[in-house]
C-alpha cells in the first residue's frame, strides 16, 4: 500500500490541510475563463441542441436523415454511446473500491460525475428519439385511466427501469460519498454558502459512528452499482439483440455492450483526469500512478473489445445464411460507411495496442489523444451498428441508406456541450477530488512511525 | 383457489389465446399477382395514406400498408421478373409486439396485429423489429391539398406526426362486417370482410378469409401445395400466406444466387455462402 | 401567416406563449361550418351511411364499371362492381386514383377565358356562352361549318355521339385523337376475321397465349378485364395453368408475368408470326390449311426469322411445338407492334397465326362492331395544313390532350395557335386547354351522366351507365351539358338536333330510343332503375349485330421491312415508348396517388427515365441516375438513365405521360414527355401514327440526378423470399 | 457540559478513546476527518444495522417488481407476440432492477437512519476535525473524569463546551 501511496503522488505528499485547501479552493475560486467556458459550453448547447431539437419537436422527427428502413439513426447510436461513456464512473468506482484500490480515490468522484451526466444527456436522446416527447412519460410504471400500464415484456422498458435504476443509484453513491466533503466545504465557507453546503452534508461530523455507517452504506451501494452497471449495458445491448435485424441479433451483443462501454467510460476518464490536471490545478492529485492503470485497463479492454469484434464477423460469415453475410459484408465493405468501420477498428483496436509501451501509457498528453480517439471510435462504432444494419434488413427491395441529416449531426455535437456544461457546474458544486479519500492515501498522522 | 391456478395457468399459456375468434388470414396467389398495384392505390384511399410528395419519397418516407416488392432473376435476354406483395403479415408471434414500451401495439382476438395511434410514442422499435419492413412512421405531419382532404374515409383515422402506423387487414370493414353479423346472430360470412386490396386486385390474386372457418376460400388456400410463408424461418407466424408462382423456373436457374447486374450503386458481390445455403435447404 | 395548427405546434415545442398562441388562436379562428344539415337533408344523404353508386369509370377507353362509396355526400372510395362484365369487380390503379381527378386542387372551378398573355381569368358560363355561341351560329348560317374541328377521343358513349351530332348538323370536321389508337388492330380485324370492332380476346379459357407487344395485363386495352381473365388463365378452378409467352423488346407488366419473353428485333413480330404460322401450317399437313393459304407465300423459315428477330431459333421451334400442343392457345397483337410503320400487316400475321391455330371463334371472338374511326395521320395533317392556311375558325377540344399525348413533331400546337377561337372542354387545365382561348370547365365523371360500350369488350353487348355519385363540386358542366346549349343558343340545325335540356335527359332519351330500337318493351322508367343499381346493361349479341368472322380471309401477306425515322448511324437505338399502368398517355400525370405509385417495374416514382440495357449502358459507361440527353431527328429530351434488364441493347424504352407543360401541380414540369422525340411517322397501310418507329441516339450530359425510386436491391440475394427453392 | 480534547494524532485520539472505554466513561464520541480503522473497535461499533436496511429493500424490489409486472399485466390483457400474460425471462429483468432500485433507495434510508442524519441543528463539533484534527468529546456525567485520561493520551487541546 505504501508503494502505491508514493507513486500516487508525484510531487509529493500533500499535508490534510493543503489537500483542504486545493480541493475547496478549485472550488470557490472561480476566474472569468471559467465564466468564458461555461458561457460557450452553454451557448453551444442552447444553439446545437435544443434549437435543433425545438424545430424538431415542431416539423416532426421527419427533421432527421431517417427513413423507412432505418428507423433508428444517430439519435439512438448516441444515445448508446452515451449510456457507454457512463459505465466507467460508478462501475470503476464500486470495483475499486469493493477490491480496495487506493488508486482509484483521487479520481473517482470526477468519474462518477461523468457517469450521471452521460446517464442525463442519453437519457435527452431518449427524448429526441421518440416521435411523440410530450407523450413519452407514457414509459414510466404508472397507469393511463384505462388501467393500462407499460408493457414489461418490452425491451425499452427493461431500458426505462435499467437507466432509472441506475441513475438513481449513480446520484446516491456519487452524492453520499461526498457528503464528509460537502461538510468540509461548509467549515470553509460563509455566508450563503455555508447555508447550502450545511444543508446538502446533513449536517455531517465526522463522528466515528458516522464514518462507520457511511462505510457500511458506502460498500452496500457499491456492491448494488456493480451488477446495476453491468445489467445496464446488456440491457441496453439487448434493445439490439432482440430484434431480428441481421447484424444485431448477436448473443454477443451483451458482453459486446459491457466492454465496449466500460472501455468508453475509462478513456472518457482519461480526458477528464487531463482536463481536471490542466484547468482545475489537480496534477498533485492525479498522476502517474492514476494515468498507468487505467492505461493498462485500457489496454486489457481494447484486447478483449477487439476478440469480439473478430466473433462478430466470424459469427456473420460462419452463419450461412444470406442475411447475416450481407450485414456484415455491407458494414465492412459494401456499405457507404465502410470508412467508418476501419475508422473505428484502427481507433479502437490498433491504436491502444501502443500501451504496451509503459512510456506511452504514462504519457498524459499522448494519452489525453489516444483517449479521445478511442471515444471517437466508440462512437462511430454505435453509429456503424445502427446506419449499417437496419437499412438493409431482409427483404432486398426495401433496402435502404441511411445519412444523418444537419439537424442529427448538430444535436450530436450539441449533446458534448450539454455533457461540458453539467460537467462544468458539478466541478463548481461537488470538490471535485474526494477530500477525505484523498487523506486516506497519505501518510496516516501518527506519534509513532509506522512500521513500513 | 381453483379459480387462482385456473387463471395462472391460463396467463401462463404461451399465446394467452387459445383460439382467435376469427382467424383473419390472407392468401396472395403469386401465380395470379401481375404487379400492377391496383392494390396499392386501392390502400392508399381507404386508410388516408398521404401523398407524402417527391422530396419526402425520395428520403425514402413513403408511406405505403401494401407494396409490390420486385425481384429479377437472370439476366438479359433469360431475365425474369417477379412481384410480391409485402403487406403487415399480421404474425402470430409479431416480433413487432414485444417492441412496443407503451402497448401501443398488440394482437387482438382476431389474430390481428393492432396498432393504437394514439398510445404511440413513436420510439419506432417495432419498425425495426419488423423483419417485413411494413410498418410507416409519420415522420412529418402530412396536409391534403384542400379539397383532396374531402376524400378522406371517415372510417379511419388521419394520423398525426410521431405516430407509427401500418396495414391493418382493413379493420374498420372486418369490425362493419362483424358488427352486421353480431346484429344477425350469426357469423360472419366467408368474403363478407373484404380489405381493399383484395377487393380491388383484378386478378383474384388476393383471397381474404377466415382460417377458422375450414371451408372458406382461404382456408382451401391454404392446403395449396404452393403455400409458403415469407421469412418462415424466423418463427413469426405471419397471417399472410404466398402460393408461390408456378412459372418453370428459367433455363439455367442454379446461377440465380449469382448478383449480376445490379442498379443499386451497393451492389453485393458474388458470394461463397450459396453452396451451404442450398445445402442447408436441401 | 399562424394558423391554428402552427400554432399549437408551437407550443407543443416549448410551451412559449401560451397567452399569444390562444389569443391568436381565437382570432384566426375560422367561422363555424354548418357540419350537416340535418333539418333538411339531400336524397338519398344520411349522416354516417355508406351509399354505393354503381357507374362507368372513363380513366380510360377500357369502360370498366365501378362502385363508388359515398358517404356525406362526397365520393369516398371507388370499388369494381362485380355485376360489370368487362372488370367483373376488378379496378386497376388508376381507376382506384380517379376519385383524386374529382377532388384535384388544380381542377378547373369555372370557364376560364384565355387573358391573351397566356394567363386565364375566371369566367362564367353565361359570358362563355355568349362569347362562343354567336361564332357558332355565324359559321352555321354562312354555311362554314367545315372551318370547325371537333377533337375528341375514341369512347362509344352517348355524350360522343352528342357531339357527333352536334359535328354532322354543324358539318364539322372530328379528328378522334389518341396517341395507342386501335386503328391498325381494327384495319388487321378487318381483314383477317373481316368484321370492323374489335376482337374480344377471351383469355381466361385460353391455354396458351402468346402476345406480340400486347402489354394486356398493364395498359393496354382493357387491363382490368384482361387481368381478371389473366388469374382464371393461370389458376383457372379446373387445374389448368396457362403458359404465357411475351414477345417484345422491352419487358412490359406482362412481359414481366411471362413464362417466356422473347426480346424480338422491333419490327420483326409480324415475320416472327408468319414464320410460326407457316411452321405450324407445314407441320399440320395441307388438310387445315385454309385455301389458298399453302406454304404462306414470303413467310420465313423459323431460323430466318430467329436470324432477323435477333433470337434463338431452338426457343422458336419450342414455341412452334408448344403452339402445335395448345388445346386453346391464343395470340394477341398489339402496343409498339401495332404501332410500327408494318403495324397493320404485323397485326394481320399476328391475326392469321390465330385462324392457323383454330383460335378464331374460339379464343378469338366478334364484339359489338361499330368501332368509330380513328384519325389517321393524314387527318391530323390535313388540319394543321388547313390550320396554317387560315381556314380553321373553330376548335372543339373534348376532353382530350394532344398537345401533350400525340408527337410534337405534328405541328398540332401551331395549329391552335393559327385558330380563330379554340375552346377546351376540360376539367384540367391541360396542356391543350392552357392553349386554348377558353376553357370551359368540365364535371368529372362523378358528376354527370354518360355511357359506354367497351370498345375491348367482353363477346357481349353490355353498356355501362355513368350517373353522378355526388353534386358538382363546382361550377361545372359535363361535354354533353355544353354541347347541348351550344347548338340550342347557335339555332338553326343544331338546336333541332339537340333538343335536350340536359345530359341526363339526353341520356335517358338515348337508352329509350335503343331500347326500343332493341325491340325492348318492358317499362323504360322501371328498366332504368335497374340499370342505375346495376350500373350496367347487358345483352347477349344477336344475330347481326355483330360481325361474323368471315369464312374467307385474304392469304396474309409477309410484312414489308419495318422502317424508322432516323439513320441507323446516326440514331443507334429505337425508341420503345410504354405506357405504364398509372400513368398512361398522360390522363395519370396529375392525379398525386399515381404520381406517387412506383412504376411496377422499376419502381420509380415522380418523373421520367430511360431504360437502358446494362450492356449499352456499360458501354456507354452509364450509370443509375447519370441524365442522358435522348435525340431523335423530332427533338431531344434529357432524363436519368435507369439500367433496366429487360430490354434489347438496341433499344431505348421510355414512360410516356409525364413531361406536361401544364396540368396542375402535380403534372406540371415533371419528367419529360417522349411524344417530343416521336418523328411524324405512319403506319403504311392504315396511316394510323406509327408512335414506336423512330430512331434515337444517347448522349451522357456528365450531370447526375437521385432518381425518385423504392426498390434497393432487386435481386433476392439467394433469399428463399419468393417460395422455397425447387428441388431439382 | 461536554469536553473536546483535540489530538494530532490519529493513533493518540485512538488510544485515548480505547482508555476512556476501558475506565468506563460513556458518551464518547471521535470526530476524525477520515474514517479511522480501529474506531470501531475502540469504541465498541458493530456491524451496522445499515444492512438490514439493504436486505429489506432488495427483498421488497424483489417482491415489488416482479408484482408490479405481474398485476399490470393482468389488469389489462393485451397479449403480445404470442406470449404468455404472465412471461418469466422480461419480468425478471424487471425484478432485477427493481431489486437494486429498492436496495439502493433503503440503503439510503437507513443510511439516514442509523447515522441519524440530517442533523441539520447545530451540534457539538469542531471544524478542525474535518480538516487535521482528531477530535474526541465526552457528554454527559463521565466528562471530568475523562479530562486526565485524555490529557495522558495527548491532547493537544482541552475546551469545555457547556450545553444549554
Amino acid at each position: 500500500m505504501s508503494a502505491t501511496r508514493e507513486l500516487m503522488f508525484d510531487h509529493g505528499q500533500p499535508s490534510y490541510s493543503e489537500v483542504n485547501n486545493d480541493v475547496i479552493n478549485a472550488l470557490t475560486t472561480t476566474t472569468w475563463r471559467y465564466w468564458v467556458t461555461l458561457g460557450i459550453s452553454a451557448g453551444t448547447a442552447l444553439l446545437f441542441f435544443v434549437a435543433p431539437w425545438i424545430y424538431q419537436i415542431i416539423v416532426g422527427v421527419g427533421a432527421a436523415g431517417m427513413n423507412r428502413n432505418a428507423m433508428w439513426g444517430t439519435y439512438l447510436s448516441n444515445f448508446i454511446f452515451w449510456i457507454g461513456l457512463s459505465h466507467s464512473g460508478t462501475l470503476l468506482s464500486a470495483v475499486l473500491h469493493i477490491t480496495q484500490s487506493d488508486w482509484r480515490k483521487s479520481i473517482y468522484r470526477s468519474a462518477e460525475a461523468m457517469t450521471l451526466f452521460s446517464l442525463m444527456t442519453a437519457a435527452m436522446f431518449v427524448m429526441v428519439h421518440v416521435g411523440r416527447v410530450w407523450f413519452v412519460h407514457w414509459t414510466f410504471p404508472f397507469p393511463n385511466p384505462m388501467e393500462l400500464w407499460p408493457n414489461f415484456r418490452s425491451p425499452l422498458m427493461f431500458d426505462v427501469m435499467a437507466i432509472l435504476t441506475y441513475l438513481t443509484a449513480s446520484s446516491v453513491f456519487i452524492y453520499m460519498g461526498s457528503l464528509p466533503d460537502f461538510a468540509a466545504v461548509r467549515d470553509r465557507s460563509t455566508g450563503l454558502r455555508r447555508r447550502i453546503y450545511a444543508v446538502m452534508c446533513f449536517g455531517w461530523r465526522g463522528t466515528a459512528h458516522e464514518w462507520h455507517t457511511l462505510g457500511w452504506a458506502y460498500t452496500f451501494f457499491a456492491v448494488l452499482v456493480i451488477p446495476l452497471a453491468v445489467s445496464v449495458h446488456s440491457i441496453v445491448s439487448w434493445d439490439f439483440a432482440m430484434s431480428t435485424v441481421p447484424g444485431l441479433h448477436h448473443t454477443i451483443f451483451a458482453p459486446y455492450f459491457v466492454c465496449g462501454a466500460i472501455y468508453s467510460g475509462t478513456a472518457g476518464i482519461v480526458t477528464v483526469m487531463w482536463m481536471l490536471r490542466k484547468f482545475m490545478g489537480f496534477g498533485r492529485y492525479i498522476g502517474q500512478l492514476h494515468i498507468d492503470n487505467l492505461s493498462k485497463l485500457l489496454l486489457v479492454l481494447s484486447l478483449i473489445w477487439t476478440y469480439i469484434n473478430i466473433c462478430e464477423n466470424f459469427s456473420g460469415w460462419y452463419s450461412g445464411t444470406s442475411f447475416e453475410y450481407e450485414a456484415i459484408l455491407y458494414r465492412i465493405w459494401e456499405g457507404p460507411f465502410w470508412w467508418l468501420y476501419w475508422e473505428m477498428i484502427l481507433f479502437c483496436a490498433v491504436v491502444p495496442l501502443v500501451l504496451f509501451s509503459r512510456r506511452i501509457r504514462t504519457n498524459w498528453n499522448l494519452m489525453l489523444v489516444i483517449s479521445i480517439l478511442i471515444n471517437i471510435g466508440m462512437l462511430t462504432e454505435r453509429f456503424v451498428i445502427v446506419a449499417s444494419s437496419l437499412p438493409r434488413k431482409f427483404l432486398p427491395d426495401v433496402f435502404g441508406t441511411y445519412f444523418p441529416s444537419l439537424v442529427e449531426i448538430s444535436i450530436t455535437v450539441g449533446s458534448f456541450a450539454i455533457f461540458t456544461t453539467l460537467f462544468l457546474l458539478f466541478v463548481k458544486i461537488f470538490p471535485a477530488v474526494s477530500i477525505y479519500e484523498v487523506k486516506e492515501t497519505l501518510n496516516p498522522l501518527r506519534r509513532r512511525e509506522a512500521h513500513t | 383457489m381453483s379459480t387462482i391456478r385456473d387463471k395462472l395457468r391460463e396467463y401462463r399459456t404461451a399465446g394467452y389465446y387459445t383460439e382467435f375468434e376469427y382467424h383473419w388470414t390472407m392468401a396472395v396467389d403469386l401465380d395470379r399477382c401481375t404487379g400492377c398495384e391496383a392494390c396499392v392505390v386501392a390502400c392508399q384511399a381507404e386508410n388516408n395514406l398521404p401523398i407524402v410528395g417527391e422530396k419526402r419519397m425520395r428520403q425514402g418516407r413513403e408511406m405505403k400498408w401494401l407494396r409490390i416488392e420486385r425481384y429479377w432473376d437472370g439476366d438479359y435476354p433469360d431475365a425474369r421478373l417477379n412481384f410480391i406483395p409485402m403487406l403487415c403479415q399480421h404474425c402470430d408471434e409479431a416480433p413487432c409486439e414485444i417492441a412496443c414500451p407503451v402497448f401501443a401495439t398488440y394482437h387482438n382476438q382476431d389474430g390481428l396485429n393492432a396498432q393504437v395511434y394514439n398510445r404511440c410514442i413513436g420510439t419506432r422499435t417495432c419498425a425495426v423489429y419488423c423483419p417485413y419492413e411494413v410498418r410507416f412512421f409519420n415522420w412529418f405531419t402530412y396536409t391534403w391539398d384542400e379539397p383532396l382532404e374531402q376524400q378522406l374515409n371517415p372510417d379511419v383515422t388521419v394520423r398525426e406526426k410521431g405516430v407509427m402506423e401500418k396495414c391493418t387487414f382493413c379493420v374498420q370493414r372486418i369490425n362493419r362486417a362483424k358488427d352486421l353479423a353480431r346484429d344477425e346472430d350469426r357469423r360472419v360470412a366467408d368474403g363478407e370482410a373484404q380489405p381493399a386490396c383484395a377487393q380491388a386486385c383484378p386478378t383474384d390474386a388476393i383471397v381474404f378469409g377466415d382460417r377458422n372457418d375450414p371451408d372458406s376460400a382461404v382456408s382451401r388456400k391454404l392446403e395449396d401445395p404452393r403455400a409458403y410463408k415469407v421469412l418462415e424461418e424466423l418463427n413469426t407466424h405471419p397471417s399472410v400466406v404466398y402460393l408461390k408462382n408456378a412459372r418453370e423456373p428459367l433455363a439455367g436457374h442454379e446461377d440465380d444466387d449469382h448478383h449480376g447486374e445490379e442498379s443499386d450503386s451497393h451492389a453485393a458481390s458474388p458470394v461463397m455462402w450459396s453452396e451451404e445455403s442450398s445445402e442447408a435447404v436441401a | 401567416m399562424l394558423n391554428r395548427r402552427d400554432i399549437f405546434k408551437y407550443l407543443a415545442g416549448g410551451g412559449v406563449g401560451v397567452g399569444t398562441g390562444l389569443l391568436l388562436g381565437e382570432v384566426n379562428q375560422r367561422p363555424l361550418e354548418t357540419l350537416l344539415s340535418t333539418h333538411i337533408p339531400p336524397e338519398d344523404f344520411s349522416p354516417g351511411m355508406d351509399t354505393w353508386y354503381k357507374t362507368l369509370c372513363r380513366m380510360c377507353p377500357a369502360g370498366c364499371g365501378i362502385s363508388v362509396r359515398v358517404r356525406e355526400g362526397r365520393a369516398k372510395k371507388i370499388e369494381g362492381n362485380p355485376n360489370h362484365p368487362v372488370s367483373r369487380g376488378g379496378t386497376c390503379a388508376l381507376g382506384q386514383a380517379s376519385l383524386n381527378a374529382l377532388y384535384n386542387p388544380d381542377r378547373l372551378r369555372s370557364p376560364m377565358r384565355s387573358d391573351g398573355e397566356g394567363g386565364f381569368v375566371e369566367s362564367s358560363w353565361k359570358e362563355a356562352f355568349e362569347a362562343i355561341a354567336p361564332r357558332l351560329g355565324a359559321l352555321q348560317s354562312a354555311g362554314m361549318g367545315g372551318r370547325t374541328w371537333i377533337l375528341t377521343g375514341g369512347f362509344l358513349s352517348s355524350g360522343e355521339e352528342a357531339l357527333d351530332k352536334f359535328r354532322e348538323a354543324l358539318g364539322a370536321n372530328v379528328l378522334r385523337l389518341g396517341l395507342d389508337t386501335p386503328a391498325t388492330e381494327l384495319a388487321a380485324a378487318k381483314a383477317m376475321y373481316g368484321f370492323s370492332g374489335l376482337p374480344h380476346y377471351d383469355i381466361g379459357s385460353a391455354d396458351l397465349v402468346v402476345s406480340f407487344g400486347a402489354d394486356f395485363l398493364g395498359a393496354w386495352r382493357s387491363p382490368v378485364g384482361y387481368s381478371k381473365a389473366y388469374g382464371e388463365f393461370r389458376q383457372g378452378g379446373d387445374g389448368h395453368r396457362g403458359y404465357l409467352v411475351q414477345v417484345e423488346p422491352r419487358m412490359s407488366l406482362t412481359g414481366a408475368n411471362a413464362d417466356e419473353w422473347l426480346p424480338a428485333r422491333p419490327g420483326t413480330e409480324g415475320a416472327l408470326a408468319l414464320a410460326l404460322g407457316a411452321e405450324l401450317l407445314g407441320r399440320a399437313g395441307p388438310d387445315d390449311e385454309p385455301a389458298g393459304w399453302e406454304g404462306l407465300p414470303g413467310a420465313l423459315s423459323l431460323d430466318e426469322a430467329a436470324a432477323l428477330a435477333d433470337l434463338p431459333a431452338e426457343r422458336l421451334r419450342a414455341l412452334a411445338d408448344r403452339l402445335a400442343a395448345a388445346k386453346t392457345p391464343l395470340v394477341l397483337g398489339g402496343g409498339a407492334v401495332g404501332a410500327g410503320a408494318n403495324a397493320t400487316e404485323a397485326l394481320t400475321c399476328v391475326a392469321a397465326l390465330n385462324r392457323i391455330l383454330g383460335a378464331a371463334g374460339t379464343t378469338v371472338r366478334p364484339n359489338l362492331a361499330h368501332a368509330p374511326r380513328f384519325a389517321a395521320l393524314s387527318d391530323i395533317e390535313k388540319f394543321v395544313a388547313e390550320a396554317a392556311n387560315g381556314e380553321v375558325s373553330l376548335v372543339i377540344v373534348a376532353g382530350v390532350d394532344p398537345l401533350h399525348d400525340l408527337p410534337h413533331s405534328l405541328g398540332l400546337r401551331g395549329a391552335l395557335d393559327r385558330t380563330e377561337l379554340v375552346v377546351a372542354l376540360d376539367s384540367f387545365p391541360s396542356d391543350t386547354a392552357s392553349a386554348a382561348d377558353w376553357i370551359l370547365a368540365t364535371d368529372t365523371f362523378f358528376e354527370t351522366w354518360d355511357d359506354d360500350i367497351s370498345l375491348p369488350g367482353n363477346g357481349k353487348l353490355s353498356v355501362t351507365l355513368q350517373q353522378p355519385v355526388q353534386r358538382r363540386l363546382y361550377d361545372t358542366l359535363s361535354v354533353t351539358d355544353i354541347v347541348l346549349r351550344l347548338a340550342q343558343r347557335s339555332g338553326g340545325a343544331l338546336a333541332e338536333a339537340l333538343p335536350y335540356e340536359d345530359a341526363e335527359a339526353y341520356t335517358r332519351s338515348e337508352w329509350a330510343t335503343a331500347w326500343t330500337n332493341l325491340g325492348i318493351q318492358d317499362d323504360f322508367d322501371a328498366g332504368f332503375r335497374q340499370v342505375q343499381q346495376q350500373g350496367v346493361w347487358v345483352a347477349d349479341l344477336v344475330e347481326g349485330m355483330a360481325d361474323e368472322f368471315s369464312a374467307e380471309a385474304t392469304v396474309p401477306a409477309a410484312p414489308s421491312e419495318a422502317q424508322f425515322a432516323g439513320d441507323a448511324s446516326e440514331y443507334p437505338f429505337v425508341l420503345h415508348p410504354f405506357q405504364t399502368p398509372g400513368l398512361r398517355e398522360g390522363k395519370g400525370a396529375r392525379l398525386p396517388w399515381i404520381q406517387e405509385l412506383p412504376d411496377p417495374q422499376t419502381s420509380v416514382a415522380y418523373g421520367s427515365w430511360v431504360e437502358v440495357s446494362p450492356a449499352t449502358a456499360d458501354e456507354l459507361n452509364l450509370r443509375d441516375g447519370d441524365v442522358v440527353e435522348v435525340s431523335s431527328p423530332a427533338g431531344t429530351v434529357s432524363a436519368p438513365v435507369l439500367r433496366y434488364p429487360g430490354v434489347r441493347p438496341d433499344v431505348i424504352a421510355m414512360p410516356l405521360g409525364q413531361g406536361h407543360q401544364a396540368n396542375g401541380r402535380y403534372a406540371q414540369g415533371r419528367g419529360v414527355n417522349p411524344a417530343s422525340l416521336l418523328a411524324a411517322e405512319r403506319d403504311g397501310k392504315t396511316g394510323a401514327l406509327a408512335w414506336a418507329a423512330t430512331r434515337v441516339a444517347l448522349r451522357k450530359t456528365g450531370e447526375r440526378v437521385r432518381m425518385t425510386k423504392t426498390s434497393g436491391v432487386s435481386r433476392t440475394l439467394g433469399r428463399q423470399i419468393l417460395g422455397p427453392e425447387d428441388e431439382h | 457540559m461536554t469536553l473536546l480534547a483535540s489530538f494530532a494524532h490519529e493513533d493518540a485520539a485512538l488510544d485515548a478513546a480505547r482508555a476512556l472505554r476501558e475506565n468506563g466513561v460513556d458518551g464518547v464520541d471521535l470526530y476524525s476527518p477520515i474514517p479511522l480503522h480501529g474506531a470501531d473497535e475502540a469504541l465498541g461499533l458493530g456491524k451496522s444495522m445499515v444492512r438490514v436496511f439493504t436486505l429489506l429493500g432488495g427483498i421488497l424490489g424483489a417482491i415489488g417488481g416482479f408484482t408490479l409486472c405481474v398485476w399490470t399485466a393482468t389488469r389489462f390483457i393485451l397479449p403480445t407476440a404470442g406470449r404468455p400474460v404472465i412471461t418469466l425471462p422480461p419480468y425478471l429483468l424487471i425484478t432485477y432492477e427493481s431489486t437494486i432500485l429498492l436496495g439502493t433507495l433503503m440503503t439510503l434510508l437507513g443510511f439516514f437512519v442509523v447515522a441519524r442524519l440530517p442533523a441539520w441543528r447545530d451540534r457539538t463539533y469542531r471544524a478542525s476535525s474535518n480538516v487535521d484534527r482528531f477530535v474526541i468529546s465526552v457528554a454527559g456525567p463521565g466528562a471530568s473524569d475523562a479530562e486526565e485520561i485524555l490529557r495522558a493520551a495527548g491532547a493537544e487541546s482541552i475546551e469545555r463546551e457547556e450545553s444549554e
